[in-house]
């Protein structure tokens, strides 16, 4: 989520556009907060069923590397579509 | 509107933003990306469908934004 | 979600009762965000499952308007029977 | 209790009244209502559904209240 | 979710101790505020599944009230667990 | 920083710590606890699965933290 969310900004005065910033910067620290939440409770539901012992197994270990670094993959892919979109030259199939 | 609403609206604005993007990025992930997760990288098929996924998630978006008419929030 | 909710504000003197009525705009518009957020994600999770092209199909497009104006048409009797609730003349089966 | 915190209670009073009527909504909906669409209006069957399940959701609210009895925040 | 969360508040002034400890208690209640919503969504989720009369049977209501119990026992191990990870002193297997 | 920024830092803090604590709950109480709740006591079983999950939780939070590396926002 970047500063071009919010369009130009040259029309706030000086102190004003330090206020949006500090915004947009608090909204991003906690929106990637949640993720970090979300993403651990995602990989942990999908990889993590037994519990005979308490330490992660090699399997579970290696299952969640890879859904975290597949959403992060996935994410990443998906914020370039959604840029594209935004700025109305979206792809043709 | 005074500054006090500008900054009002322009916060609500950018949290129904991360809010949609959040929300299309776990939608198309459940919808495309295969849960047994046996390699790390996002194969050919996955990447046409997550594509795929965000562009009908925005056509769904608008439509609905058609429905709620002048209730559109935004 | 209507003014009601906060039961009597004529105790409250002018500049505050301001204040109260905009707090309850300022969290209807955040709700109603969140609403249309949430309804496009419930249709779209219900109604589109099918990828292999890049455009919403008629019958998806048909089940994305069906859905929407039944979950608008759910949550406006949903509000009815919660106001009734709320000011205790719940209605007998 | 000064109006600071006055405001700051009926804050939270609102929040919790707004997630109460969105989880009651989202909930009865998943519950009553047939996720095929098959047309756009609510049939009987799905109003009489609603309706009772408002009325029951409302009984284990109060329920659940008195069971947290004074850990009970409202 | 307790003060001690925060660690050692005695480096702050008089004035922001108050402050740090309002902006917990006001994250506390509204946290409470928030289980308490889910609770109920949870075991209503779970309980209850037969919409043919209007009034919550007798096995419903026990359902309801043993799952909202199981909770709070749940909640309170799991914040016990918490606690003693945050503190490093893990119980072994 | 200055007391505002420490403040803000603080607050975000404890938020994320209390959606850490709230899913850690759910997520555990999914995987460990039986549905059908024929008593109101957790059961042996159910206690040694809630302290396993939790542990294991924990360690997930911190291979994921590892994963996110410089990007982690705490």
């Amino acid at each position: 989520m970047d500063k071009s969310m919010l369009g130009d900004l040259s029309s706030l005065t000086e102190e004003d556009q330090v206020k949006m910033t500090t915004m947009i910067d608090q909204l991003q620290i906690r929106d990637s907060l949640r993720m970090y939440n979300s993403l651990v409770e995602r990989c942990f539901t999908d990889c993590v069923d037994n519990f005979q012992r308490q330490t992660l197994g090699k399997q579970e270990e290696t299952c969640v590397r890879r859904c975290a670094e597949k959403f992060l993959k996935h994410s990443m892919r998906v914020g370039l579509r959604f840029s594209e979109l935004n700025s109305g030259k979206a792809t043709t199939d | 509107m005074d500054k006090e609403q500008i900054f009002g609206m322009a916060e609500k604005e950018m949290e129904y933003r991360v809010e949609l993007f959040n929300k299309l990025t776990q939608t198309c992930f459940n919808k495309c990306i295969d849960k047994k997760y046996k390699e790390n990288e996002l194969n050919m098929g996955e990447n046409t469908c997550i594509d795929r996924c965000v562009a009908k998630y925005w056509q769904v978006t608008n439509l609905v934004g058609q429905l709620l008419g002048s209730q559109r929030p935004m």
